[in-house]
């Protein structure tokens, strides 16, 4: 960028950050009204979980949930269509492939107890997914060419598990009279998990397919068979 | 759901539908176009004729369809309406035959009958406007149905005479858009009312009536052709002949007149028309047209370009009629809006005629073609000599009229207007006559596509003219009798100034 | 009240089985219209005849849950969708095959779902979720163009794209911040004109002028829809577009309406009049058809935004009911019109392999049926009657006149001849002296549903969009 | 102290502001993205001053995240489509298009 684009940047950003500044500042000293967070510790009980995080992303906005993983699956798609790239490898040295064969048991392992941990305490499926996610990508960083993912067709089962779920889950509910996504309360815990379990692997699968920023299949061949 | 409610509708749908079923019509089918042509035209001539009965007694036709609050589509049939409904009904059977005809063996046939057939629609629907938002409506439609079968032929200068034509026609629909919305906003729903229906307006309003009056004009102008808005007609000259027959006779210019006419009448009213200065407005704009037309039409060598700046001449004597204050000019001008259309069509086919048969296009070409084409030539006569206004022919009782209600209008000047453009209608007309008839035919015609056989030319193409001319005959010399377009359009005047 | 969730429930499942049935994908992907159409038909209904609907989902209560709501306004725009996403997915059946089918129908049906999701929201953040969703499955379509310039205009869209929803949700976290509550009424009524506000407003409509290609910033616009294949630009001009038009007119009207001033509004509408003029100069000067097309877009959502200083001038009543009648009678007209004239385009140019418009007469004269969509999506755009803009404009001019607003009259009227000369340009190549053609329709799969979507612009719309005002006058703006 | 932390909002801000209008204007594929990304990084600082995670945006920052990620897939492709056609797309490659 030469010098007068920056200059005019610079003197529209300048006041436009003051007046930013300035809402930022009279938002955040107005006393708000009830904040939802505490509303949603005090109905936390109906739930059937214990972290107020995964009530407000399974339960209470489970809908949004189910759409933002649409986003990643719409991200995942796009990706997908933008046909091959060329793979850059490098050939992986010896101490990393063997670290690697400690690390990514232990991160598949560590994702598994935050998507059970998260009913409970700080975790959940989101952040199960992104370990989940790295392990892949850390395969790929060793050369690994599918990263550890199953075939096209599985990835594409993988990809939709989560929204599947909540679709089925919503169905359901809506198709029994309780109303979309509307849990009945004794079994809340257990659809909860359900859906989080498939969360988890459909993000976990999706990051790490969404690395080498091309369709799945045998590297290197530009075109593949319809 | 009666037949008050639904003639209307059915009378625009009769064109229509078998006009949006020509458009599927697959090239070869010769037979199914034109029965579908034929039985739409003659469906809508009884359709007429039931109207035409019941609006002489008295009988309300009403269509309406609601498409916003305020903003009804109201089709309906007073007098005026009749009148127009009938020239347009009548000229368009005559003039499909004739396409039919001409059209023999050209590309594109089942565009051109559907856009034709729309064109009508369009027309009709013009004219059984109720009030003015629905006129605007199908006035540009019919600009847009209009601009294919002007640029049918496809060849660069068609295309260059469409597209002259267009930006003519849509600037003009632009401002009477304007002038509409802002009447609309001024007085809420602007209804054909006999007598005008702005009489309630206060007084300080009356400078935004004379600028939304310019606006209207302005849009009703281009169509009729008003000088300085006339510079599309001769350009759209390049269209087919049946096509310059429609638009000039029947659909496009008549159009505009007929806005005039509505606008003066039976939106503003005559006295307030007058009260506001807006008829000397539209006498002198009038006038200069009239002149100027014949002036330039003198100069053509061309045949159909010499009849385009008649048409641009001739059609004002609408507009002179209706600038004149008093029912004697008001009778003159409108019974021009069927003389001038049964009279131009005539002249038209004619020109057409010579055209397709020998390959004639000037006046030049023309000597000794009375020979060859008596039957024609004799309709081209009736038509000129009806133009100048010999009697007993059709333009006669138009100018007899108007001279009179200038007369009794004490506006003495349109006298002398009137008689200007009849000699100037003479220097070129008669001309025309003299070659046809009285100059020796050359060795060979320009290009002879049609070989003389038992008649001059195809069947198709003689009897419309021959038709028509007869009727600028019965027009005045039956200018007495029930339903005579002189007859109709006294009762006309009569409910217009509730004599 | 299932409808409502239905109608975002099914198109998403739709997406998810042509997703793991990827051969599939095309039947799969017309089913799902289908029921979509269907879904999107309850809700109408069910608004048709209660005026408004909402439900709160997962069975808690509207603070804690999120609403769905739908009003005439909502119904109007789930119709359209509904309608041109029927005759995309028809048009598109035919269009694409093998892997490009398989691209295209999952994130079409995503789209889709992203469109009914955000027209049916009733909360703040829930809308910025259908906004990432309508984002990125709106570029990645655009992409499956495939080529470099392709890919680069997608690319430009997605910045654009997302840095608009991003403003909208720095907006929305204002309002959260110092309302504590992201349901819609609920921060309606909360709402304290003040700095908090006023920032917000700046941010979220700012944002959404951006995703609406408003001018100055619909640089992004031309090369995304003009590269993009053919159904994906009829959806793109005339849905994505329209989703973020939808959005700043429901926070026009239902959020802000305590704090718009003469001001804003004047601006908006004179930003909407600059891209009036600027589109039409551009689409007058297109070299190409569908750049033709996407210039035309932005003059068009230009026509949208010289509502706000209407509704400013105009106190509530039936001039104001006249004017949301209108604006939403521009913004369906040109939904259908718009999309037809993309669909005709593509069977153009796939005859003849080019769009370019000086070369386009043989291909136009030997193709009726789309020559002829284009000239009534060409009546339509250009708002002559008796097409539904031409009633759109008829009321937008008399509450110009009705308010003495005399600039925008003039705006108007020169945007009307500035697109006429643009379609004519276009339409007058089809008549030249090439031989005639044997019948009305040539492909009838790709031909039929654009001429379809055409008839309902420059006909259907125009005769009978009385409906329309008893819609909107059980719904939002409450007059 | 609120002197320090009113600087640094404003620097928090400014730089958002910076980061948004770079990437909005410029010409290079891969440099927009880039700036984009960078300009999501610091976007969650800004969500943290705003005392904002009760709203669940960890589902927005991937939300955005994504969007880089496709930003970057796609910039990738800017710079060597000119001379690698796709098998699968139609053969017909379009003329330039002006901006």
């Amino acid at each position: 960028m030469n010098r007068t684009p920056s200059l005019v940047v610079a003197l529209l950003v300048a006041p436009l950050a003051l007046v930013l500044l300035w809402a930022f500042h009279e938002a955040l000293t107005q006393p708000s009204g009830a904040r939802l967070a505490d509303l949603a510790e005090t109905s936390l009980s109906r739930t059937g979980v214990g972290n107020p995080v995964t009530a407000v992303l399974l339960s209470y906005r489970g809908y949004d949930t189910m759409l933002e993983l649409g986003v990643l699956l719409a991200a995942l798609l796009g990706i997908w269509s933008l046909g091959r790239v060329s793979p850059g490898f490098h050939p992986p040295e010896l101490a990393l492939t063997a670290m690697v064969a400690w690390v990514v048991p232990l991160l598949i392992l560590t994702a598994g107890y935050l998507l059970w941990a998260g009913a409970e305490r700080p975790g959940g499926a989101f952040q199960g997914g992104a370990l989940l996610g790295a392990a892949g990508v850390i395969l790929r960083l060793t050369g690994e060419r599918r990263l550890g993912l199953p075939s096209e067709r599985a990835q594409r089962r993988l990809a939709i598990a989560g929204i599947g779920a909540f679709l089925a889950v919503g169905l359901g509910t809506a198709a029994a009279g309780l109303g979309f996504l509307a849990y009945p309360e004794s079994w809340s815990k257990w659809l909860i998990l359900l859906i989080e379990t498939a969360t988890t692997l459909a993000v976990g699968m999706t990051l790490a397919a969404a690395y080498p920023g091309g369709p799945p299949g045998p590297a290197g061949n530009e075109r593949d068979a319809p | 759901m009666t037949l008050d409610t639904l003639l209307p509708a059915a009378i625009v749908f009769s064109s229509l539908v078998p006009g949006l079923l020509i458009f599927l019509v697959a090239e070869e089918s010769h037979r199914l176009r034109i029965l579908l042509n034929l039985s739409g035209a003659l469906v809508k001539l009884l359709f007429v004729a039931i109207m035409i009965w019941g609006v002489y007694h008295d009988h309300n036709y009403e269509s309406r369809l609601t498409l916003a609050p305020g903003l009804d589509l109201v089709l309906q049939a007073d007098a005026l309406s009749v009148l127009f409904v009938t020239l347009s009904t009548l000229l368009w059977l005559v003039t499909t035959v004739y396409a039919i005809g001409y059209l023999e063996q050209t590309p594109n046939r089942s565009r051109f009958f559907g856009f034709f057939s729309l064109c009508v629609s369009s027309t009709v629907g013009i004219a059984l406007a109720g009030n003015l938002f629905t006129f605007l409506v199908f006035y540009e439609i019919l600009t847009l149905t209009t601009y294919p079968l002007v640029a049918h032929r496809g060849t660069p200068e068609s295309i260059r005479g469409a597209r002259i034509y267009l930006i003519y026609t849509l600037s003009g629909g632009v401002l009477l858009l304007t002038g509409t919305v802002w009447l609309h906003a001024l007085a809420g729903p602007v209804t054909f009312t006999q007598g005008g229906m702005l009489g309630a307006v206060p007084t300080e309003q009356h400078g935004t009536l004379i600028a939304i009056f310019v606006l209207l004009l302005g849009g009703l102008g281009v169509k009729a052709a008003l000088v300085p808005l006339h510079g599309w007609l001769p350009e759209s000259m390049v269209a087919p002949a049946p096509v310059s027959a429609l638009l000039h006779a029947v659909a496009v210019v008549k159009a505009g007149a007929f806005g005039i006419l509505r606008v003066v009448y039976d939106v503003y009213g005559i006295e307030l028309a007058d009260a506001l200065g807006l008829l000397t407005l539209l006498g002198a704009l009038a006038s200069a047209t009239i002149l100027y037309g014949s002036l330039r039409a003198l100069a053509q060598d061309g045949l159909k370009k010499r009849l385009a700046y008649s048409t641009v001449s001739q059609v004002s004597y609408i507009a002179l009629g209706a600038s004149i204050l008093g029912p004697v000019a008001t009778v003159g001008g409108v019974v021009h809006l069927v003389h001038q259309g049964i009279m131009k069509i005539t002249l038209f086919f004619c020109a057409g005629n010579y055209a397709e048969t020998l390959g004639i296009h000037r006046v030049s070409q023309m000597d000794g073609v009375g020979r060859r084409m008596p039957w024609t030539t004799l309709a081209f006569s009736v038509g000129a000599l009806g133009m100048i206004g010999l009697p007993p022919i059709a333009g006669f009782v138009s100018k007899w009229y108007l001279g009179l209600g200038a007369v009794t209008a004490e506006a003495e000047w349109v006298l002398v207007v009137l008689g200007l453009s009849t000699l100037l209608n003479a220097g070129y007309f008669l001309p025309i006559l003299y070659r046809a008839w009285f100059r020796p035919a050359p060795e060979a015609w320009p290009e002879e596509h049609i070989p003389p056989g038992r008649l001059e030319t195809m069947g198709t193409l003689l009897w419309p003219p021959v038709i028509t001319a007869g009727l600028c005959l019965i027009a005045g010399l039956l200018a007495e009798a029930p339903f005579s377009p002189l007859e109709w359009t006294e009762l006309i005047a009569r409910r217009e100034y509730g004599l | 009240m299932d409808s409502l969730a239905l109608a975002v429930a099914l198109p998403l499942l739709a997406a998810l089985l042509a997703t793991v049935w990827p051969a599939r994908a095309t039947l799969l992907g017309l089913l799902g219209a289908l029921a979509t159409a269907a879904a999107a038909l309850m809700v109408i209904t069910e608004v048709w005849e209660h005026g408004q609907l909402s439900t709160a989902l997962g069975g808690w209560d509207i603070p804690l849950g999120i609403a769905l709501a739908a009003d005439g306004l909502s119904a109007a725009l789930l119709a359209m969708t509904a309608l041109v996403g029927l005759a995309i997915s028809l048009y598109a059946a035919a269009y694409f095959d093998g892997r490009q089918a398989m691209h295209f129908w999952p994130l079409w049906l995503l789209l889709w779902t992203a469109l009914n999701g955000l027209f049916l929201a009733g909360d703040l953040f829930n809308l910025y979720v259908t906004l990432e969703l309508l984002g990125l499955s709106a570029v990645a379509l655009g992409a499956l163009g495939g080529d470099r310039a392709a890919v680069a205009a997608s690319l430009r869209y997605l910045l654009v794209s997302l840095l608009g929803s991003i403003s909208y949700l720095l907006g929305v976290v204002l309002l959260y911040t110092a309302h504590g509550s992201l349901d819609l009424a609920r921060v309606a009524a909360a709402l304290q004109p003040g700095p908090v506000a006023a920032a917000a407003m700046t941010l979220m409509i700012g944002g959404l002028t951006m995703k609406a290609a408003l001018f100055p910033l619909h640089f992004w616009l031309p090369p995304a829809h003009a590269s993009a294949p053919a159904p994906v630009s009829a959806a793109l001009s005339a849905l994505v577009v329209k989703a973020a038009v939808y959005l700043i007119l429901r926070l026009w009207l239902d959020l802000f309406a305590p704090l718009v001033t003469t001001g804003a509004a004047m601006l908006l509408g004179g930003l909407g009049a600059a891209a009036v003029i600027w589109g039409s100069w551009r689409a007058l000067h297109a070299e190409r058809l569908k750049l033709l097309a996407a210039y035309s877009t932005v003059a068009q959502i230009g026509y949208l935004f010289l509502f706000p200083p209407l509704f400013q001038a105009t106190p509530p009543g039936p001039g104001r009911d006249d004017l949301l009648a209108a604006l939403v009678l521009m913004i369906l007209t040109h939904g259908f019109a718009k999309s037809a004239l993309f669909l005709a385009v593509g069977v153009i140019q796939k005859r003849s392999g080019h769009d370019r418009i000086a070369e386009l007469g043989g291909t136009a004269q030997r193709l009726p049926a789309t020559t002829f969509t284009l000239g009534l999506a060409g009546i339509a755009l250009i708002g002559l009657p008796p097409s539904g803009s031409f009633t759109g404009k008829w009321l937008l001019l008399n509450g110009a006149f009705a308010s003495g607003q005399w600039g925008w009259i003039l705006v108007i009227l020169t945007g009307t001849l500035m697109t006429a000369a643009y379609v004519f340009r276009v339409l007058s190549r089809a008549f030249n002296l090439e031989p005639t053609p044997p019948g009305f329709v040539t492909d009838a799969r790709t031909e039929l549903p654009a001429l379809l979507l055409a008839a309902i612009a420059a006909i259907g719309l125009g005769l009978a969009a009385a409906p329309l005002w008893p819609l909107l006058g059980g719904g939002e703006d409450g007059t | 102290m609120a002197v320090l932390i009113l600087v640094f909002d404003l620097i928090l801000v400014a730089t958002l502001l910076g980061l948004a209008l770079a990437a909005l204007t410029s010409r290079e594929p891969s440099r927009a993205a880039t700036l984009f990304i960078a300009f999501g990084i610091w976007l969650s600082l800004v969500w943290a001053r705003l005392q904002a995670p009760d709203l669940a945006l960890a589902e927005a920052a991937i939300g955005a995240g994504f969007g880089g990620a496709l930003m970057l897939a796609a910039a990738r492709r800017t710079a060597h489509r000119a001379t690698r056609g796709r098998g699968d797309e139609e053969t017909e490659p379009d003329e330039a298009h002006p901006p």
